[in-house]
């Protein structure tokens, strides 16, 4: 009904563009208050959501934070969804004139020329451990583990790169392609690391009927578009309807 | 300017105006009572304060933001108790950034105080004293006022603070549009998108621009009790 | 009756250490001493800002503190007005709120014995009343801190050199007050001057502090007629003390009579009752020595005597001779050049007249004077 | 302890150690100029100097981290004067981790002098200068021993500030182990992971431990000075 | 030769207003006035630490502040030796540096005129010396500012009531050490000061302010014997200054004896070479008249005079005459009691003695005292 109160979703930060769009097509269609949308670091939202908060619906940047809160049994794990998928890539400021092939064994350091290959924090955030993982799997990572500038997110990352501070930088396909003073140089092989997957859950104190409404809006084709439109890959098949 | 921002970032000026001066406020009474132990108390346990105060500099905001969490938690200790007995629930509500804010501009407030209570000349305390004053009142009609200054600039840092303060408050109470999206809550949301530089600097110059306010508010204030107090 | 000031109190600071023990009945207990004697520290063990090593400090029989029986009352409980050595005033209320500041915290009820109007207009400071202490010259300040301390209508009155930076016409105004304060009121007084002169005005007991111990304390009139009492500067000030008894009054001229156990004294005129005794005091220098009678002279007490003692002086200023006169049973002490004694061949057991001009006498406690103004 | 903390963890704890001490001594003559301009100065310009000072206050650490690599970074303006003609470079170099922390925590630096300052009595200042100091010589004889408590408290509250200062140093210079990790980069990389809170509390603990001590010793000799300043 | 002092300022603060004009060719120039008159405002503008809105100052014809020439010397180019009305020790400084913190100041090269040991001496501060300023009792800061301000080596001294605080003792020994500055380093001296005798014995010019206007300037004998006025106190130490010039020396007796146009006169012994000019000061208390010369009387001053004028008195005390005895043409005043005039039959033109003793007559400037310890 109208007098229903607002969805809470609980979303990785990267999404906002696309999510703040949506949302408003969602009111707009449904006739419901938009949802409230708090962007925040996936571990920060996770561990909050442990604590208690109010959310409906959460967005996680990785599935390590997703599977947290299913461990401790906080989603509804019927409704758990793979929603996005997204690709790592290598970036290098505009100008730059590197080029490189990323294949198994490539000369990374080479590139880098003494320079710093930007990244974010290869432990902590999720665009770093999926580059770290690549660079493994293609034997670079040892020459040039000591050459990393560990940001304190993928958008620092692509910062340092597009400052020139870099030369060399590994973030999400969707920063790179808004960023024009960057460009990208090449892109990991998807088998070189772990699925990079945005998935989503309704949360299991959610007693708010319209989560499973946004949620399967998310799904549907209006939304595809705007995730589409940054440069998400959007893994769901249009909704039937659930 | 209202067309300069949309209504989500006016509502997030307003609730950051709303945090930072509740954050003040709330945080003064506390800030001059822990100042003046500082100052002039001799107990045991007073370095243990000391660093107590000083712990949210010392600790990343992240840190602080996650120990308010456990403590002042819907499920923490302190806000179990909160709720239960005061009906006061601070999680992931602007109370619960207020309170961020407070703790975080805590130290910067108590130094201030702290500062200026030191300063003030105990010759005036005992003769306050000697002509029948008893220490409370010595304290409220000597030193207070005579401090005025430090808790002018105490205030305005905590102020100042809780206008930037971001850290402790989205890990504390998230970043909850209309309930605890601040102003540096909703800049760092900004800076974590592409394209958001713009909106970022917008909404920065609005934060300096409240932030110069204050400020200018409290020198012209020590002007005012500068120039009422000058020996 | 218990002691209106009983103090035996030790106190240690740096190399410094007070060791003072009196007791005084006057109502005006005046401290004395050089620079660096212990007065301050002494009047701040009274006050509570300074709490003693030992000791006790009793004032009209209550015990302000007794460290052996572990008494300390503190100091917004003693009801003391306390003028400091500087000002004190407080920077952020007006003049006006530095004098009320007291009366804030006098119990409620009982009624004031100090009048607001009436001080501030014995201090001169009407004008002053609305500007902040930072506007004020130094004597100004002073005088409010005297306000301050007179009008929080206290128990005990503390001054620590109060009148020191004023001038004397200003002095003449507010001595009265004082001296009303202590007859009237009963409030009891410690009183520190260098200035023999305000001392032997206004107290009654002197007690003379050196180097943290008391040398010397009793009557005004036994201290002050010692001769040579170096504590006592040793130097101009030396004299001696009456008692007097007033006889009566000479309206026409303005004198009062009065007789003294040297014979009778006419001294300026006083609002004393005939009967009422006081003290006055002649010092050593304005007593002029002769072996007759002087005729025809502007000077209208002349006391017959005979010499007791003479001793030399070589202090500041030049040899001079004091020498003690005994004026039926009054020792009076008169300073002459040695010169003056050769030609008059003064030696014990002369017979001498001691003559003293009116106008030189000063009358201390124990009366007020026709109003200054 | 060695086997407490990880070689990596005493590399970071050494080089927060040694970019706290860096930036609290590098920004102390600054700041004190700053603070004795505020407090004393009149000239054009004050209240914007005022507000610059209080700048990395009001924003987002984040932002301050942004602003200083669009300034000091290799391409910024002011980086690239720096390394060509003195040869310092400050990105990804613990210089600008030092860099970043002065910044952060000069507004609380200056405000401690300035009150300290603007406590000392100009009366003392008159003095000297009639005895024939000249203006720079009061400063450094009269004001500045006198204001030392308040210099003393502002380093503290540096020095605990770049303790626990991340957001901008990260944004700044990156968090390159042995060169830019500090004491709360490192935390916070625990606080990111899942199960990370036992080596967050860990580090945090030497966090607080390292700025206890720092806060014991500015007592100590605060109550020093003050036995020494005690009129 | 250019004026020592020449001083001609307009200054406005809150409702008080100095306008002051004079010069002084008198080495020691005293500022004398009621509390709140202007006096430290007035050494302030001299000091630099205020600048006048209009006006100059000139010391030993150099120009401190000229605002129609747009000269301003700041303050610490001025060389001055300012003793504050309040010590303004350095707190964070010991005795020692505080006393020495003018040196670091003064130019290298020229030898220092003051000596450390000996002024530490005199002023009786050398066991304070490592002591910190909060640690000193009231005279003793004062003692230490004093100190502070001879060693700074100045070339004009400003002195705001320097001896307040301090005991007879005290001041008897640092009064001839401001003398012996003022006489051989050759440093103008501003003193300002509420003591008739202190400025009697060091000026030898008076400025008298009154609510921060000149009401008279000149030679310290000619203000100081007005009868009166009512700016100097009015009360007892109302007094004539003789000029002197000294004729012998009777060291048995340890007096000086002197020339003046009233007479001769024995004064206690100075360190004076014969021939040389001094002024004495008598307090008109302190003289006796009478209708004959006194025989065998402890006085060794009389002079023979023609009384010119009466002056009735109704201020602070009793009534009184004060009455002006032309001697020679010197006028010395007399202070009376309406019924000794009356006994005496005094009126203008009557002749008659007037009387002093020795002790009681104080030398003035121009000569040095005998060492007083
Ligand atoms: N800052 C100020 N603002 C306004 N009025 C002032 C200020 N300072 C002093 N006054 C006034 O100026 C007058 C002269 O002050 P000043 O200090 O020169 O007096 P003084 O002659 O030195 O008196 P005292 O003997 O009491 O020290 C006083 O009436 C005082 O109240
Ligand atoms: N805080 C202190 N620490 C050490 N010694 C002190 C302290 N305060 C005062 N003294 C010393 O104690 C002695 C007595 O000081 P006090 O102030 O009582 O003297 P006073 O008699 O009041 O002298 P004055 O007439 O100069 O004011 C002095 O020698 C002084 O140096
Ligand atoms: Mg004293
Ligand atoms: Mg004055």
């Amino acid at each position: 009904g109208a007098q229903s109160k607002e969805v809470v979703v609980f979303a990785a930060a990267s999404m906002k563009n696309a999510l703040d769009e949506i949302a408003a097509g969602w009111a707009k269609a449904s006739g419901k208050p938009a949802p409230k949308i708090s962007y925040a670091a996936s571990n920060t939202l996770a561990k909050q959501i442990e604590h208690g908060a109010p959310a409906d619906l959460f967005i996680s940047a990785d599935l390590d934070w997703m599977n947290f809160l299913a461990g401790k049994n906080l989603i509804k794990p019927d409704t758990r969804v793979n929603l996005l998928a997204n690709r790592i890539v290598l970036v290098a400021p505009k100008d730059s004139t590197a080029s490189v092939a990323i294949a198994p064994g490539f000369d990374l350091a080479k590139a880098l020329a003494g320079g710093k290959l930007a990244m974010g924090n290869v432990d902590a955030v999720p665009a770093g451990k999926y580059g770290k993982a690549a660079l493994e799997k293609l034997g670079a990572w040892n020459g040039v583990k000591d050459s990393i500038a560990q940001a304190e997110s993928v958008r620092a990352a692509l910062l340092l790169v597009s400052r020139g501070e870099a030369p060399l930088g590994v973030v999400y396909q969707t920063d790179a392609a808004a960023d024009p003073n960057v460009k990208i140089v090449g892109a990991f092989p998807e088998d070189t690391h772990p699925p990079i997957i945005y998935p989503v859950a309704v949360m299991k104190d959610s007693t708010n009927a319209d989560a499973a409404a946004f949620l399967s809006y998310l799904r549907g084709p209006a939304a595809r578009t705007a995730f589409e439109k940054q440069g998400f890959t959007v893994l769901v098949k249009p909704s039937s309807g659930s | 300017m209202t067309g300069w921002l949309s209504p989500e970032e006016w509502t997030a000026v307003r609730l950051s105006l709303l945090v930072a001066t509740t954050a003040m406020i709330a945080s003064l009474p506390f800030g001059v009572l822990v100042a003046w132990l500082l100052a002039r108390g001799r107990f045991w346990g007073k370095s243990a304060l000391d660093t107590l105060v000083h712990l949210p500099l010392i600790m990343p905001p992240v840190v602080t933001g996650y120990l308010l969490l456990i403590g002042f938690g819907r499920r923490g200790p302190i806000g179990a108790f909160l709720a239960e007995h005061f009906g006061i629930v601070l999680s992931f509500r602007w109370t619960g950034a207020a309170l961020a804010c407070a703790v975080m501009g805590f130290p910067l407030l108590v130094r201030a105080v702290r500062l200026s209570i030191e300063a003030v000349d105990r010759k005036l305390e005992d003769a306050a004293g000697a002509l029948g004053a008893s220490p409370v009142w010595v304290f409220f009609v000597v030193t207070l006022p005579l401090c005025l200054p430090g808790v002018l600039a105490g205030m305005i840092l905590c102020f100042a603070k809780a206008m930037g303060e971001f850290g402790a408050t989205i890990t504390f109470v998230s970043n909850i549009p209309g309930e605890t999206q601040t102003l540096p809550s909703a800049i760092y949301t900004f800076t974590q998108i592409p394209g958001g530089e713009g909106g970022a600097l917008r909404l920065t110059l609005v934060s300096i621009a409240i932030s110069m306010a204050a400020l200018l508010a409290s020198e012209w204030m020590a002007r005012l009790i500068g120039r009422k107090i000058a020996v | 009756m218990s002691a209106v000031l009983d103090v035996d109190v030790v106190r240690r600071q740096g190399a410094f250490s007070l060791n003072a023990a009196f007791r005084s009945d006057g109502r005006l207990t005046a401290l004395f001493g050089r620079s660096g004697s212990g007065k301050t520290t002494l009047v701040n063990v009274i006050a509570g800002l300074i709490r003693p090593d030992h000791g006790r400090v009793l004032v009209d029989g209550r015990v302000l503190v007794d460290r052996e029986r572990g008494i300390l009352i503190p100091k917004h409980r003693r009801r003391i007005g306390y003028v400091f050595q500087e000002a004190r005033l407080f920077p952020h209320l007006s003049v006006r709120r530095n004098l009320l500041f007291g009366r804030w915290f006098a119990p409620r009820g009982e009624p004031m014995r100090a009048d607001f109007e009436k001080t501030v207009d014995i201090l001169g400071i009407g004008a002053l009343l609305d500007r902040a202490p930072g506007a004020l010259s130094g004597g100004e300040k002073q005088r409010v801190a005297i306000g301050r301390a007179l009008l929080s209508d206290p128990r005990l009155l503390l001054m620590d050199e109060p009148l020191a930076s004023l001038d004397d016409a200003r002095k003449l105004e507010i001595l009265p007050y004082i001296e009303l304060l202590r007859d009237q009121a009963g409030v009891p007084i410690v009183y520190v001057s260098h200035s023999v002169a305000e001392v032997a005005r206004l107290s009654t007991v002197v007690v003379v502090l050196d180097e943290g111990k008391v040398v010397a304390a009793g009557a005004t009139s036994d201290i002050l007629s010692r001769i040579d009492a170096p504590v006592i500067g040793g130097g101009p000030e030396a004299g001696s003390v009456l008692e007097a008894e007033v006889i009566g009054h000479d309206r026409a001229f303005g004198l009062t009579q009065a007789r003294t156990r040297a014979g009778l004294l006419q001294l300026p005129g006083l609002f004393a009752a005939v009967g009422a005794t006081l003290r006055v005091r002649i010092l050593a220098s304005d007593l002029l020595l002769s072996l007759n009678p002087l005729q025809q002279v502007s000077a209208l007490n002349s006391f017959r005597g005979v010499v007791r003692a003479l001793s030399p002086r070589l202090a500041a200023g030049a040899p001079s001779i004091d020498v003690q006169i005994d004026c039926g049973g009054e020792l009076l002490i008169a300073r002459v050049t040695a010169k003056s004694s050769e030609l008059l061949a003064l030696a014990p057991g002369r017979e001498v007249y001691a003559t003293v001009k009116s106008v030189s006498v000063d009358s201390l406690a124990g009366a007020s004077y026709e109003g200054a103004r």
